[in-house]
């Protein structure tokens, strides 16, 4: 199932079209052999995998299977032991998160992490920061370029915040809303950073089934308005089956499975992963 | 042996016994954080407090006086008894658990579940108001603290040990009351040990700590369990008070030994009973071994309080976990 | 902006309720709370005593009443400088600010003020110098001159020669501890004797390195300039390390009894300098009868005849003095603090004006000039007595060493003049 | 009834983002600074600005400055005294060494040498947190003090380690040493205070604020959505420094005259700008002023009231005002934990609804 390397270079410039008649382009983002350790714990273990332009990639598996710790390694949370990280068809050396944020890459995080004290606007604003860049003496005066500045970046916002449909709760801040509009506002930020590639932790975790299609739609809307590549984690086997373009499979570490939704579904190894057939 | 070295180990000596009198300050503050997440900026007034209620109830003072002659026209200070020391320290703790109660009642108890910078604020409010309640109650003067506990350097340990140098060396210094002081801190850790490893309360309090809703949920009273945490700085606090007080008198500068408590607890961390007692001991040696050798010679004196706070903050910076913390892994 | 209303309305209700008599109005900026509350009390308890005890028994001075504004500083520069603009508006004739960061604060603002400022024992020291600081007295001794009291004290313990001993100087670590740095170092130059000053920081409740660093060192001789919970400590300590009490000799505001009680009979011998007498004065009768038995005892009225107390009495004299002088010279009862000024720059302190007021030879005698604001400088050491507890006189007053603080004087306030455009010379109203 | 945001649409962003949103906060705020610079200046006296308006505005000043390090970028610090002595001693040395060039400039300056030094301190807060980090910025304040008292070069050598401020001008009017007068000493402070005020709300509310309080509120999130957060927590200690240092530069040159660095910068003072935050509001503008007001007003008019109106002797009066102080902080707490800033905002809350009651 590892794709061998050299197949995977051929492939460069030539992507795929989906089911649904997408084109899918080169390699965004390509992982190889990835292993991450904390101390005598393995997390993940020799995994390589790629993410294409323009897709959505999902990252499926049992807890503990080291999938929230793939995303971390990608924004660069985490770095690996071994193994390569290539963007753009560029290496990436070891950065920092924050640098990596600025490569284009955005994410969500499975345990919500808005900053609570600020409102909905000031959250999703955050999102923009990377495309902010009047220093501190035009904004401590609030004239010409800060200004303008705002008012561009805040375009942009409320934008997301239509698409979002959260112009409601706009000025409320983050601490009083209910798990559910929380979880939007922070694809809200995501966004908002227009990134090349979106990490999406469990979007659609402890949601009932009207939120999971409003959030399902707004993926599926974000990655074919904006063209954003996504890579997301889901538990829900039907979620990510409908959304996703390509799978990877991860248990205790390990990559057991990586295809389309059908594939996947049709391992023998997943299955066993998922059902618990008597190996573990 | 030349005169120097041994005079280092002299000052290392006096180094570690301070930090014991640090770590009786600290023990206080960490009690309380451990078990309910509050940074008490009251502590070193709560020794205080404690102190001056000591030598109150020994000389038979009474409380308010002043207040009292104000309103009424009267001239009352004293009783005209005097309270043996023994049940004078009773009657004190009995006092400092009515105060814990009342902290619990008419404070924390409304504030439950607040933010930690909160909680701090509370207790600032808190040290004002016992500030001047003791002020109140028993006057601004300095009072003597007299519960004859040996004072003075120890002759015995001297003249044993003046043979080791040459004619310059005199022998070591050891204050009596630091040997006291050192006792009766092993004394009291052991016991709290004790108390938290083998009594019902005390198991109790641990499971607290480690984990409030966990706790609640084997039934455990939170309320309960606050007040007896109180009423142990409370006790924390008057051994403090009685060591420093002995000392220096009772006044209002014994409040701010809690100022020689804090890089002791950044260093041991604020949730470790031993990370206090070392950290004591660490920030003692260090910041008198300091002054011996660069500070006094090189740098005109008066180096400890800087210095015993940049020894914290440089084993910080390179070990943020602290002495005993582990390390940590983020997460997000 | 809501809290200021509030604010406003309380002070016109509070400045309302107050009284403008024409009287004579003597501020007393206390400290009877905070970490130097027990040596402000006392002082202020003698203070504000003496001068309740002039209104019942004379009616005042010159048979004009006397107004006491007491004001509680904590020993805390601003609130000093609020007790100050809040007293200045009635009319206050002198300030005795009590605390040597306030002395500063006000040095200016009360020259501009046209207040004169006394500042006994403490302050800065080169105010002495009275064509530069016409405003500024500082009689009768200053820090300077307690170092060149304690010295002379020392020359004559060894036969007039100090020559290749050690002394030290366990300090405050602050501008009152840096004072007699300056004056001790020419001294030890003068004399060949060894100096070291020894810094404590404030607040002075762990002071075993020094003390460590005494016992190794073995000086033939510790001085002290320390105030607060400092000295009780160091006394402490210094017992501790069985350094002969008798070779330790604090300064004036180290040597009051609460000082040396929390080491009870380990501080037996320790010395200070006193710049007043101690002891039974017959004006104590006075201030019992007429105060303490009234019922208007500032304080408890339990530190009557301490050290402090007498000091605070002996301050309040001398501004009675000083009054009397003014009402003397200018002819009217109802002195403006300009007067006082004078009255004050024309002081002469009698042995018999001394006794005439109840407190024989409480001070030296000594006189002010326009050139000289600073008094004769002469100070008493005195010795604890843990058996009887009490202080006990061991000699009478003795000389400072004119020649070497002169100069310095002479230095610091053309420095002052300098930095702040002041010609020198006499006030010429 | 006026009190109301409905029809006053706003038509741009710009209109939407101001700071004060609805028109009668607005006219308020015009207002209150016209009082201020326009009525104020002619009505004051001594006393009002030695004791309460002097003081007020430069607390005010400094609890800006420690409110955008503590209340917007979640880092205390308790070494707010050390970075006003910085300040201090720097505008004295200024002063002396370049007599002739504006008072103005001295502040200035002092305040951009205390946010060089602000910076340099807070560089362990990359590695140290929450009251970690508050303990160690104590080594700041205790390093400082000791520094100014024991160097004679920062205090130019003068034989009792004091500092005094010589007398300048601005504009022929003295606003430092003896002379100066009480309107002009009120109107320096002013100036300052509202020019700090308006810069401190411009920067916290772009997206220097918005990174400031990302931190804050979650440091690793912040880290991850791409903030830098060695430059963001720098930033936060020395522009908030300098706001300390101008606040320091004042207390000395402006209000006190003369300053002795252990009395006037000690420990202390690090607790009461601290206070005067947390009582206001962490993370407001609104309350670094009512936090100020709240301290320098109390102990005066509890004081007024307690001596001046029952007669009562000063000592136990300011017993009791530890008392009440300690209790009125308590009391605060339990009703609201969130200072004056969240008191204030519930009320206009409570009132752009009246009189309905939902």
């Amino acid at each position: 199932m590892n794709t061998p390397v050299t197949e995977l270079q051929q492939d460069n410039a030539d992507g795929y079209i989906t089911a649904d008649g997408r084109k899918i382009g080169s390699v965004m983002m390509d992982l190889r052999s990835i292993t991450l350790r904390f101390g005598g714990v393995i997390a993940i273990q020799d995994i390589s995998f790629d993410i294409r332009q323009g897709e959505i990639r999902a990252i499926i598996g049992p807890n503990g299977a080291g999938k929230s710790s793939m995303l971390n390694v990608i924004s660069g949370f985490y770095q690996p032991q071994q193994g390569e990280v290539w963007f753009l068809g560029k290496k990436r050396p070891p950065l920092k998160p924050y640098q990596v944020a600025r490569q284009g890459i955005a994410r969500t995080f499975q345990n919500i992490a808005l900053f609570e004290g600020m409102t909905v606007l000031d959250n999703v604003m955050t999102g923009r920061l990377n495309h902010m860049k009047t220093g501190w003496i035009a904004q401590s005066i609030w004239l010409g370029s800060a200004n303008k500045e705002e008012r561009i970046n805040r375009q942009k916002v409320e934008e997301i915040i239509d698409f979002l449909e959260i112009q409601t709760i706009r000025k409320t801040p983050v601490g009083r809303l209910p798990y559910g509009l929380k979880k939007r506002v922070e694809l809200a930020r995501a966004l908002a950073a227009e990134p090349d590639l979106l990490l999406l932790d469990e979007p659609m975790a402890g949601m009932n089934v009207e939120e999971k299609e409003d959030m399902s739609r707004f993926i599926l809307d974000a990655n074919d308005e904006y063209g954003t590549t996504i890579a997301l984690i889901e538990h829900d086997m039907g979620v990510v089956m409908d959304l996703s373009d390509r799978v990877v499979v991860m248990d205790y570490g390990r990559k057991i499975g990586d295809g389309t939704p059908d594939e996947v579904r049709n391992n023998e190894e997943v299955i066993a992963a998922y059902l618990g057939v008597p190996n573990d | 042996m030349p005169a120097d070295f041994l005079y280092g180990v002299e000052v290392v000596l006096n180094g570690l016994m301070a930090g014991v009198m640090y770590a009786l300050v600290a023990l206080g503050f960490v009690l309380i954080f451990k078990a309910s997440g509050i940074f008490n900026f009251a502590q070193g007034v709560m020794a205080l407090f404690a102190a001056l209620t000591l030598v109150g109830i020994m000389q038979g003072q009474v409380p308010f006086a002043h207040l009292i002659n104000e309103i009424f026209g009267t001239e009352v200070h004293h009783f005209g008894w005097e309270v043996p020391a023994l049940l004078a320290i009773l009657l004190t703790l009995v006092v400092m658990i009515a105060l814990a109660w009342s902290i619990q009642k008419f404070l924390f108890k409304h504030l439950v579940g607040q933010e930690p910078i909160i909680l701090f604020m509370a207790t600032i409010g808190l040290a004002y108001f016992l500030e001047g309640l003791g002020d109140l109650m028993w006057g601004s003067n300095i009072k003597t603290l007299d519960l004859g506990l040996p004072q003075g350097g120890s002759r015995w340990i001297e003249d044993a040990t003046a043979g080791l140098g040459g004619d310059d060396f005199y022998g070591f210094f050891i204050d009596k009351l630091d040997l006291v002081a050192t006792l009766v801190a092993i004394v009291l850790v052991l016991s709290l040990i004790a108390f938290s490893q083998y009594t019902k309360h005390g198991r109790a309090m641990r499971a607290v700590a480690d984990d409030h809703q966990a706790a609640l949920s084997v039934g455990i009273s939170l309320n309960f369990i606050w007040v007896l945490v109180w009423s142990l700085a409370g006790l924390v606090a008057l051994v403090a008070g009685v060591m420093w007080g002995a000392k220096s008198g009772v006044q209002f500068s014994l409040s701010l030994i809690a100022l020689k408590a804090l890089p002791v607890l950044m260093l041991g961390g604020f949730t470790s009973i031993p990370g206090a007692i070392v950290g004591g001991l660490i920030i003692g040696v260090g910041e008198k071994l300091f002054e011996y050798t660069i500070g006094a010679p090189f740098l005109g004196g008066a180096t400890e309080n800087w210095f015993a706070y940049m020894l914290a903050l440089m084993f910080l910076v390179f070990r943020p976990q602290g002495l005993f913390g582990e390390k940590i892994i983020e997460r997000v | 902006m809501k809290l200021q209303n509030l604010t406003a309305v309380a002070l016109a209700t509070a400045l309302a309720s107050g009284t403008a008599m024409a009287d004579l109005v003597i501020p007393d900026l206390s400290y009877r709370t905070g970490a130097y509350a027990a040596g402000g009390t006392p002082f202020s308890d003698g203070f504000q005593d003496y001068l309740n005890m002039l209104n019942a028994r004379d009616g005042g001075i010159g048979g004009e009443e006397i107004r006491i504004i007491e004001c509680e500083t904590g020993y805390n520069t601003e609130k000093g400088v609020e007790c100050y603009e809040s007293t200045k508006g009635e009319g206050a004739l002198m300030y005795q600010p009590l605390s040597t960061g306030i002395t500063y604060q006000l040095i200016p603002k009360a020259t501009a003020d046209k207040i004169p400022l006394h500042t006994m024992g403490y302050g800065r020291t080169s105010a002495a110098n009275g064509e530069v600081f016409n405003w500024v007295f500082n009689y009768p001794a200053n820090y300077w001159d307690a170092a060149g009291v304690i010295v002379n004290y020392l020359l004559g313990e060894n036969d007039g020669d100090l020559n290749g001993k050690k002394i030290a100087l366990v300090y405050h670590n602050s501008a009152y501890g840096k004072e007699p740095i300056r004056t001790l170092e020419a001294l030890s130059e003068k004399h060949g004797f060894e100096f070291n000053p020894i810094a404590v920081d404030h607040p002075g409740q762990e002071q075993k390195s020094q003390w460590l660093q005494i016992r190794r060192e073995r000086p033939d001789y510790v001085m002290m300039w320390g105030w607060g919970v400092m000295n009780q400590v160091a006394i402490q300590e210094a017992a501790n390390i069985g350094f002969p009490m008798e070779n330790f000799i604090g300064n004036w505001w180290s040597g009051a009894e609460h000082d040396v009680t929390p080491a009870g009979a380990a501080a037996n011998g320790y010395k200070s300098l006193n710049m007043n007498r101690i002891g039974d004065l017959p004006v104590f009768e006075d201030i019992k009868k007429h105060v303490h038995e009234a019922g208007e005892a500032a304080g408890d009225g339990s530190n009557l005849g301490t050290v402090l107390y007498t000091r605070g009495m002996y301050a309040a004299m001398l501004a009675q003095e000083a009054i009397a002088k003014a009402q003397d010279i200018h002819g009217v009862s109802d002195v403006t603090p300009e007067m006082v000024r004078d009255g004050m720059e024309a002081l002469a302190v009698t042995a018999d004006r001394m006794s005439e007021l109840g407190m024989e030879g409480i001070g030296p005698e000594f006189s002010v000039t326009c050139e000289d604001h600073g008094g004769s400088g002469l100070g008493i050491v005195q010795q604890w007595n843990a058996g009887d507890n009490k202080w006990v006189a061991l000699t009478d007053y003795l000389e400072p060493n004119d020649e070497i603080t002169a100069p310095l004087v002479e230095e610091d306030s053309a420095a002052f003049a300098a930095e702040n455009n002041i010609t020198p010379g006499c006030y010429k109203g | 009834m006026f009190y109301r945001e409905a029809g006053d649409f706003k038509t741009s962003y710009e209109a939407d983002n101001q700071t004060f949103p609805i028109a009668f906060d607005r006219y308020r705020y015009w207002f209150v600074l016209a009082v201020a610079f326009l009525v104020i200046p002619f009505v004051i006296n001594d006393y009002w600005a030695n004791a309460l308006l002097v003081p007020f505005l430069i607390y005010a000043i400094a609890a800006i400055g420690l409110n955008i390090l503590t209340g917007y970028c979640g880092q205390v610090s308790l070494g707010t005294g050390g970075f006003m002595a910085v300040g201090a001693y720097a505008c004295y040395k200024l002063m002396t060494a370049f007599p002739d060039i504006n008072i103005l400039f001295h502040i200035l300056l002092a305040g951009g040498i205390t946010a060089i030094v602000g910076a340099a301190f807070g560089l362990p807060s990359l590695r140290i947190k929450g009251f970690y980090l508050a303990v160690a910025t104590l080594a700041a304040q205790f390093f400082l003090v000791w520094m100014f008292n024991k160097v004679p070069w920062f205090y130019n050598n003068s034989a009792s380690g004091q500092i005094s401020a010589p007398e300048r001008t601005v504009f022929n009017v003295p606003v430092t040493g003896p002379n100066t007068e009480a309107w002009a000493m009120y109107l320096v402070c002013l100036v300052f205070v509202t020019l700090s005020a308006i810069i401190a709300r411009n920067m916290t509310r772009g997206s220097m604020g918005r990174k400031w309080m990302a931190i804050r509120d979650m440091d690793i999130a912040a880290e991850i959505i791409g903030v830098n957060p060695l430059r963001a927590k720098l930033s936060a200690f020395a522009i908030s420094s300098f706001f300390v240092g101008i606040s320091g530069a004042l207390f000395f040159a402006v209000y006190l005259g003369a300053v002795e660095v252990g009395e006037v910068f000690g420990i202390t003072k690090s607790f009461l700008v601290l206070f005067m935050i947390i009582i206001g509001g962490l993370g407001t503008i609104f309350g670094a002023f009512a936090g100020a007001a709240f301290l320098v007003c109390l102990p005066v008019v509890l004081k007024l009231i307690g001596v001046d109106l029952f007669g009562w002797p000063p000592d136990l009066v300011a017993h009791f005002q530890l008392v009440i102080v300690g209790l009125l902080i308590m009391f605060f707490l339990i009703k609201e934990p969130h200072g004056f800033a969240q008191l204030w905002r519930v009320a206009k809350e409570k009132l752009r609804l009246w009189p309905f009651p939902y």
